[in-house]
């Protein structure tokens, strides 16, 4: 009997050609990241359990579940806003099967969750003129007084769902913003904002989430 | 022409800029011969070489096609849309309606683009248009002669005998003389892309109100962002002077532009013309990033449209100076006085040598002072108000001006501009005046088309004689000129307030300083739209629209403005009337003796200025038209040479072709028989999946599928149907239940999207009591279908020894996880879209590829063969199970057959619609199998059901062949159809009439479960 | 266009899908309640196709597909596209609704 | 005066000066044996019809603007009868045989011309059901061709064959298909019917209607006084809802704006009318030269005749991806009219429940190549009270029923029909 091996496969398989890319010179004007190896869920609060819900996270993460469109971090997770009564958890993949058991213990009751691991992509667009770039796809007001760090919003790109969420500035001072795709869309969106970068010049790569 | 050599002694005394020192750039300026020694806002150390016509010609960085071929001497340009005049410049901005030309060549080639806001570069091309064989010999100019027939609406009244002529020889010929510029032939090679900007307060126009409106919002705090059209700020200051707070306009245009560009909260956009204002503070700019350089650059884009969110807006967008109507008015060489100013201030290019002014207003007298200046002659003034204003009286007395009151009644001149000038004063005598440029100032028109684009109207002043903004799309305010506000130390003060106010209506709390002074020249006007004399005097020159053709429209009853517009197309041509519609309607309302604000204007519509269909599609061209969507396996099958179709997002395999297949039937026939007889897999992760949890789940089910749902085991699976609140079927799907409080429910493909926003609807709205979660796990789960004899033979192989496979363990319509060897968690629906033994499989989409890889080695030994979507189609029909082709949005649940799934029990979406008369009557179309008798005869969908040997026609029009295949184990094509009364009619013999192919022939209607009808292999 | 999600702020239109008019109510039918099937037939064809279709203020439904996928209820002037408010449906989010029903 | 060139040329030598005007403008009169509420292509049609093919010249159209101020003057003027559904086929195609003759029987050149419509399909599915509509149009002895690629690539070179995404498969063509210029149809009628009598009162807006003591309507008020009619038929679209709300009526109708755009003028590039059919884009070129293109509706009820940029971005892109070479070519203008969106996508034509009001409605986007046929049928009806054989199954009770004509089989959503 052969043994069946079970290799992973990124979305972005064919579409992350790492390394730079468009316009030559000195400076990168865009960095994009594909942060693989998360462990995503989405919480939604039962029906008139909002408070449980919250209750629920605040045991678990120690942290405040977000009430309005924002992405906290708490312990080993952060929660993103993703709708009225809801958030979506993200964290990195270590023990898979117990992270999932340890949410379900806790939301029992309280919240339904829907493992979304496989069902999101997560890209992370920074560097000097990541916010140029993206006002070429998306709608969002991204001037600092309108989404400072720890903002995030659900919003289209190409008419698809996207979490965006606006993490801690670089250390080149510049700010960082987190794009959650869902998977089969993720070919299609990396082009479009590789796209929209490469006037900038551009520098891909894909890594573990930490 | 003699002109200007550099050795004449001529030029401003007191020269802006050095002379040129560079050979090159003397050589340029000796060409140039109708270019001012010093001065302009040109820089004479970069002179750049262009053609047009073929003729090559040179000018200097910061000149505009225009104003290089005023320096050049050229006075020709075009030729006019109708009777093909010869025509030259008239303006010098974006009203410009005459010097349209065709920009570069090939697929690049752009026509009609105004050569007053094309920016000069190195080895520009530009030929004139509508004009054969030549701009000078134009050989359609013929025209003319049949100019008294050809008045406003002619062919209305004509070209309706014989009325076959019309499409064969009236219209060709037509068709063939209007137009203007040709459009390439080949996709356009540039790119183009589209972004968001966002800001509390947007300044339209970058001229003294513009720059002060920004400068007080900038300083007050508010994120700012002022667009200009123009390459540069500054508007009428870098034409007219002028002095403000003591310095000179530009050197205060200059400071402004520093102090703005230095503020974080202030956005300067050059190039970038506004063009339409949207609900919501949502307006549209295009800039136009690289149409100054011959090609755009590695990675650019040639133009780019912002959509600007704004809070407020404040529109600076200056006034435009208007045309007098009198014959010989279009000549070349007859233009806008302020656009004489330009060439002759901005652009050190002299128009004329001997300049005539005819002018109704103060402002026009500036013009004198402008040609003096530059060492030019002015021939005569025309001011019909008969007396020298009070500002120019001593220049007058100095330069013992001739100054005539009255009106100019003709042109004399040809091709090449003009010669004379004749005057009828206001005593009816009549004088030819030698000049070679007439300057002609009408007064100005407040540029109120932005306020107006929310069908806002304007109102008129009286006192200014001009419309003016009335009430504004919500968030907008106008000053300066563009709010009648003529005077230049008003424009600052009313920029200044605007701005201010705006940026305090958005909550900027700091100082916004104190407005910049200038004095207040005075702007008085006396009328004047005609002068009423023999021969063609022109209301619109680009669709040469003249003022008897006004006249002529009254009398036949097109007295409304809209009727005026429609009847004459005055104003309907590339510049939107800006120099034509206000002098149009003055004359109409003369002609019918209401005034001005009676007669009203026609509607303003967007865009301000035309815009390139391709900015407005910007990146989404080619693959990038709409994002696509791809399956887990895509890869994976891509590599195995699987042809894909994009079928609506999605990228899908159709079938996997081998080495030898002649065609696709040959390759989806193997794959069909491969499932048939051994075993095969299909991705089908594009169904729709969704996630229903929650205490009332079943419940709720229950009231969007018509049956039930609540009832169903954990553990299992159902086939589900739900219709439209109208009764007529939505979509169908398996929903299985995982837990009590949780179903896993799977639509169609093409239904995922409005199905789930349907859930949705009933959750938050119909019945919110429900305790209900939802979510789409579609792009979660990488879901395969497998299907065969040998189905359970593979899976035996793939699932861990310890989960029972057999037909017990795992009976028909089962479902539940099970872990596969190798470590990985699986779910497991026993479901059969093909009738044969079938499960779908699904693993989180991580695993698609290696699921398709280790389907491969499980089923190595059994042949196992992937398949696409063409094979499941084939077998879908053999099985008689409908799809989109019979989900049609006009089908019930008994029309496919799935009557007897309604619940009598329970009130569910679309039921009682669903009972309806119509809905339920027994001649209804409905779902049957068909099979042409002669077994070679291909059907084909979209072929007409009609009873045997009838005539064709709409009553025995009985239905049609909704989907076909070639099934291998008929070994004959077979088809599912819509049939009025079909299921009274197995066995019946009709005819299948299909004109559009030419085919005609008989078949059988059938049950349309071709294959295996008792179902028995499937559940075996 | 814009509108003012009431969770997610002011978004583009692009970002909603518009359902209509969201004064019909769907009637409450119980299955052998012994209402007259006319009546109900009525009723309903009343709630699917019978439209005000008014000129000014209108309450309709958008749903919020492209965002926080909730159903909105907007007061939008049909003739100026301006919007007057836009609230929640009655059972977005988790919320637990007084009456049910819409 | 007959309109031809002989006159044409005899008023030349008088400088135009005889021309007198192309109708009258006369005062209302207290009575009318019928009043059409709104000056339309259609109104005026049916004014038109009632006089010449049932002899009542009693007639009166009011108009609130300018006639032609509607739908009829803000439309993208193609003409086409290539329909599937029954009802739809034979009404369209009845109308399409009344463009074939009307500029004879009008004395006014509409400029109707036949320079055919091409429906493109990209997908199987999307062939299939454009075979079974063409084999509809052809079992209605209308014509309809099913083209492939290849015979389209000879009549139309210049399209996207080969686009990546949804290159083009084939075509479903119908000849006789085309356009005319829509203002000339307003005036054309406008003053065929004036030459029969009719009258046509412009800036006349109707305020409400006059009923008897048993509700039947006879008479409507308007800004210029109470005028009495016989019998009041309503040819308002786009604002059939206000005017019958007046009568208390509320109708399976919503409205929405559908946007149009035309180009800067360019000499002749495209023969005939195309329809993309991957992306919401349909184009013709104009006499004068302008690109006529348009997409779909805005998407939410509007009554304001004007859109909104998602639209124009999403017409644009279709443009570009079937004839990428239009790139540099400007759009000129953009503007709206207001879609009398019906709940099936097919108009109402029909007595309403109100004893003397009649009702020509819902026409979706199809109103203009409906206006001839749909004056007959509408003068029909309100000359005879029974509605015309052709127009038979446009009933307003087919909703109650359950006989909707539904092309699109998209249900009662008005904004995606």
């Amino acid at each position: 009997m052969v043994d069946y091996l079970w290799n992973t496969q990124s979305p972005l398989q064919k579409a992350l050609v790492p390394g730079r890319h468009g316009a030559a010179g000195a400076h990168v004007g865009v960095t994009l990241n594909e942060v693989r190896d998360i462990v995503l869920v989405q919480v939604m609060a039962r029906r008139g359990k909002a408070a449980e819900a919250a209750k629920a996270a605040k045991k678990l993460f120690g942290i405040e579940a977000p009430a309005t469109p924002k992405a906290v971090t708490g312990k080993a997770a952060t929660l993103i806003w993703s709708g009225p009564d809801q958030f979506t958890v993200i964290a990195p993949r270590a023990d898979e099967a117990s992270q999932l058991a340890a949410m379900a213990q806790v939301f029992a009751g309280s919240a339904s969750l829907s493992d979304q691991s496989d069902g999101r992509c997560l890209i992370r667009v920074s560097g000097p003129r990541g916010r140029d770039a993206i006002a070429k796809f998306s709608s969002l007001d991204l001037h600092d007084l309108a989404f400072p760090v720890g903002a995030a919003a659900n919003t289209s790109v190409d008419h698809t769902a996207v979490n965006l969420w606006r993490e801690a500035n670089g250390a080149d001072g510049h700010p960082v913003y987190n794009m959650l795709v869902f998977t089969s869309f993720a070919d299609s969106l990396w082009h479009t904002i590789v796209d929209a970068s490469l006037e900038y010049g551009v520098e891909a790569a894909s890594a573990r989430a930490a | 022409m003699s002109g200007y050599s550099g050795s004449e002694p001529l030029g401003r005394t007191a020269a802006l800029e050095g002379t040129p020192t560079s050979a090159r750039s003397q050589a340029a300026s000796a060409s140039q011969s109708h270019r001012l020694r010093s001065g302009g806002l040109i820089d004479r150390q970069q002179p750049l070489q262009f053609s047009f016509d073929g003729k090559v010609m040179s000018g200097f960085a910061g000149d505009t096609l225009a104003s290089a071929l005023v320096a050049n001497g050229v006075k020709l340009v075009a030729r006019s849309f109708k009777y093909h005049r010869p025509r030259g410049i008239i303006t010098a901005g974006s009203e410009e309606p005459s010097a349209l030309v065709e920009m570069r060549s090939g697929a690049r080639k752009e026509p009609n683009t105004r050569a007053t806001t094309q920016e000069l570069y190195d080895g520009l091309v530009a030929q004139s248009q509508n004009r054969w064989p030549s701009l000078r010999r134009d050989f359609m100019s013929i025209n003319q002669l049949a100019a008294p027939i050809f008045v406003a609406g002619f062919y209305y009244k004509t070209f309706m005998w014989p009325a076959k002529f019309w499409e064969k020889v009236y219209e060709p010929l037509i068709r063939r003389a209007a137009g203007l510029g040709k459009s390439a032939e080949l996709p356009d090679p540039d790119h183009y892309d589209k972004a968001w900007a966002h800001c509390d307060v947007l300044v339209i126009g970058g001229g003294a109100a513009g720059l002060s409106a920004a400068l007080a919002a900038g300083r007050a705090g508010s994120r700012v962002i002022l667009v200009e059209e123009d390459s540069r700020l500054g508007g009428r200051l870098l034409s007219d002077g002028g002095e403000i707070d003591g310095m000179h306009a530009e050197e205060w245009v200059r400071r402004t532009t520093d102090e703005l560009t230095a503020l974080p909260n202030v956005r300067v956009m050059v190039r970038t013309a506004l063009f339409g204002v949207y609900d919501g503070g949502v307006y549209a700019a295009l800039e136009r990033v690289n149409d100054h350089v011959p090609v755009p650059g590695p990675h650019q884009v040639r133009q780019r449209v912002w959509r600007i969110v704004a809070k407020r807006s404040v529109v600076t967008a200056g006034a435009i100076e208007r045309p007098i109507v009198f014959p010989g008015n279009d000549r070349p060489g007859v233009m806008m006085a302020s656009a004489v100013r330009t060439y002759v201030h901005r652009f050190a290019a002299m128009p004329g040598r001997k300049v005539a002014l005819f002018t109704n207003n103060d402002d026009g007298w500036r013009t004198v002072e402008a040609i003096q200046q530059a060492g030019g002659d002015i021939a005569a003034v025309i001011d019909p108000r008969g007396k020298v204003p009070a500002e120019y009286q001593a220049l007058a007395e100095l330069s013992d001006l001739r100054v005539l009151s009255g009106g100019v009644s003709d042109v004399k001149g040809g091709v090449d501009g003009v010669r004379g000038v004749v005057v009828t004063d206001n005593n009816g005598r009549t004088q030819q005046i030698d000049a070679d440029c007439l300057a002609v100032s009408g007064g100005w028109n407040p540029n109120v088309g932005l306020s107006c684009f929310h069908r806002g109207r304007p109102v008129w002043r009286d006192d200014i004689a001009a419309f003016v903004p009335g009430d504004s799309p919500k968030g907008m305010t106008t000053a300066g000129a563009a709010n009648g506000e003529f005077s230049l130390g008003a424009c600052l003060r009313d920029g200044h307030a605007a701005g201010a106010a705006a940026a305090a209506e958005c909550g900027a709390s700091g100082n916004a300083g104190e407005a910049s002074e200038a004095g207040d020249e005075v702007y008085a006007i006396s009328p004047l739209w005609q002068v009423k004399a023999k021969g063609k005097a022109f209301v619109d020159f680009q669709h040469d629209v003249t003022a008897s053709d006004v006249t002529l429209a009254q009398r036949e009853g097109f007295e409304s403005v809209e009727h005026l517009k429609r009847y004459t197309t005055l104003g309907m041509a590339t510049d939107q009337g800006k120099t034509s519609n206000i002098t149009g309607l003055a004359i109409m309302a003369e002609a019918t003796g209401r005034t001005i604000p009676q007669t009203g204007t026609t509607i303003y519509r967007p865009p301000y200025a035309p815009v390139a269909i391709g900015a407005l599609a910007g990146h989404h061209r080619d693959e990038n038209f709409h994002a696509w969507r791809l399956t887990p396996s895509h890869h994976w099958a891509a590599a195995r040479g699987a042809v894909f179709v994009d079928t609506g997002l999605w990228k899908r395999a159709q079938w996997y072709p081998q080495p030898g297949e002649k065609d696709w039937i040959e390759s989806v026939t193997r794959e069909v028989l491969a499932v048939r007889n051994g075993v095969g897999f299909c991705d089908v992760s594009t169904l729709g999946k969704v996630d229903v949890r929650g205490a009332d789940a079943g419940t709720f089910l229950d009231r969007v599928y018509i049956n039930a749902f609540s009832s169903l085991a954990v553990g299992k699976a159902r086939y589900g149907l739900m219709l439209r609140e109208d009764g007529i079927v939505m979509d169908d799907g398996t929903t299985s239940r995982i837990a009590e409080d949780h179903y896993f429910l799977t639509t169609t493909t093409a239904k995922a999207g409005p199905v789930m926003a349907h859930l949705e609807f009933c959750r938050q709205v119909l019945w919110p009591e429900l305790d209900v979660q939802l979510s789409s796990a579609s792009d979660q789960w990488a879901q395969f279908s497998i299907a065969g004899p040998n189905t359970r033979k593979l899976l035996q192989e793939l699932v861990d020894p310890s989960e029972d496979m057999s037909n017990e363990g795992f009976p028909f319509m089962g479902a539940r996880e099970v872990k596969l060897r190798g470590g990985v968690t699986a779910r497991l629906f026993r479901i059969s879209f093909s009738g044969e033994i079938a499960f779908e499989i699904s693993v989180p989409a991580r695993y698609g590829a290696a699921m398709a890889q280790n389907l491969m080695i499980a089923g190595r030994d059994l042949g196992v063969t992937p398949y696409g979507t063409e094979a499941l189609g084939v077998m879908r029909i053999e099985k008689g199970h409908v799809a989109g082709p019979e989900l049609n949005g006009t089908t019930t649940a008994d029309d496919l057959g799935l009557g007897k799934m309604m619940s009598k029990k329970k009130d569910f979406i679309g039921r009682v619609m669903a009972g309806r008369e119509a809905l339920t009557a027994p001649d209804r179309q409905v779902v049957v199998g068909i099979k042409p008798l002669d077994q070679k005869r291909r059907l084909r969908s979209g072929a007409h059901v009609l009873p045997k040997g009838a005539i064709p026609g709409p009553e025995t029009d009985q239905g049609y062949v909704t989907s076909v295949c070639y099934s291998p184990m008929l070994e004959q094509w077979i088809g599912l159809g819509l049939v009025e009364r079909g299921r009274e009619r197995f066995g019946e013999i009709v005819r299948i009439h299909d004109p559009l192919r030419n085919e005609d022939y008989e078949a059988e209607i059938c049950n349309p479960v071709f294959y295996d009808p008792e179902g028995a292999r499937q559940r075996g | 266009m814009r509108i003012a999600c009431p969770f997610c702020g002011e978004r583009e239109n692009g970002e909603f899908t518009y359902l209509g008019d969201a004064s019909p109510k769907r009637p409450n039918f119980a299955v052998d309640s012994g209402e007259s099937p006319e009546g109900v037939e009525d009723a309903f064809y009343d709630y699917v196709y019978l439209r005000d279709n008014v000129a000014g203020y209108m309450r309709e439904y958008w749903y919020h597909g492209g965002g926080c996928r909730s159903w909105l209820i907007a007061e939008r002037n049909t003739v100026t596209h301006v919007f007057r408010s836009v609230t929640a449906a009655p059972g977005v989010g988790a919320a637990k609704p007084v009456q049910a029903g819409e | 005066m007959k309109y031809s060139i002989f006159s044409l040329a005899k008023a030349a030598l008088s400088g135009h000066k005889g021309w007198t005007r192309a109708w009258r403008d006369p005062a209302p009169k207290s009575h009318y044996d019928v009043i059409i509420i709104g000056g339309g292509g259609h109104g005026l049609a049916t004014a038109y019809f009632l006089a010449n093919e049932f002899g009542i010249r009693n007639v009166a159209v009011l108009e609130k603007g300018w006639i032609g101020s509607g739908n009829a003057g803000r439309n993208t003027t193609i003409i086409r009868s290539n329909y599937g559904l029954p009802g739809n086929t034979g009404f369209y195609e009845m109308s399409m045989k009344l463009w074939e003759r009307m500029e004879q029987d009008l004395n006014y050149n509409a400029m109707v011309s036949q320079r055919g419509i091409i429906n493109l399909y990209h997908s199987d599915a999307q062939r299939d059901a454009f075979a079974r509509r063409g084999n509809t149009m052809r079992i209605n002895g209308i014509d309809a061709e099913l083209l492939d690629a290849v015979q389209i690539r000879k009549e139309l070179p210049f399209l996207n064959y080969d686009s990546p995404r949804f290159p083009i498969m084939g075509g479903l063509m119908q000849r006789r298909g085309g356009t005319a210029r829509h203002d000339a149809v307003v005036w054309g009628y406008a003053r065929a019917a004036d030459q029969r009598g009719v009258d046509i009162i412009q800036n006349c807006e109707v305020t409400g209607f006059v009923r008897d003591h048993n509700g039947k309507i006879t008479g409507v008020e308007t800004s210029r006084g109470k005028i009495s009619a016989g019998k009041v038929g309503m040819a308002v679209a786009g604002n059939t809802s206000r005017v019958a709300a007046m009568a208390g009526m509320k109708l399976p109708i919503e409205s929405h704006v559908l946007q149009a755009f035309v180009s800067e003028a360019i000499k002749p590039l495209i023969p005939g009318v195309i329809t993309f059919g991957a992306g919401h884009f349909y184009i013709s070129q104009s006499d004068k030269g302008g690109l006529v293109f348009g997409g779909d509706l805005d998407g939410y009820n509007s009554y304001a005749q004007r859109g909104n940029m998602p639209v124009i971005e999403d017409v644009c892109e279709g443009g570009m991806a079937v004839m990428p070479m239009i790139g540099r070519v400007r759009m000129l203008r953009q503007w709206g009219g207001i879609m009398d969106m019906s709940m099936d996508g097919t108009p109402i034509i029909d007595k309403t429940p109100i004893d003397g009001l009649y009702l020509n409605a819902g026409w979706c986007y199809g109103g203009f190549k409906a206006t001839p046929a749909s004056g007959l049928v509408f003068a029909h009806l309100l000359a005879r009270d029974e509605p015309h054989p052709e127009a038979a199954r446009f009933r307003l009770d087919r909703f109650r029923r359950g006989a909707m004509i539904d092309e699109k089989g998209q249900g009662a959503q008005p904004n995606l029909h």
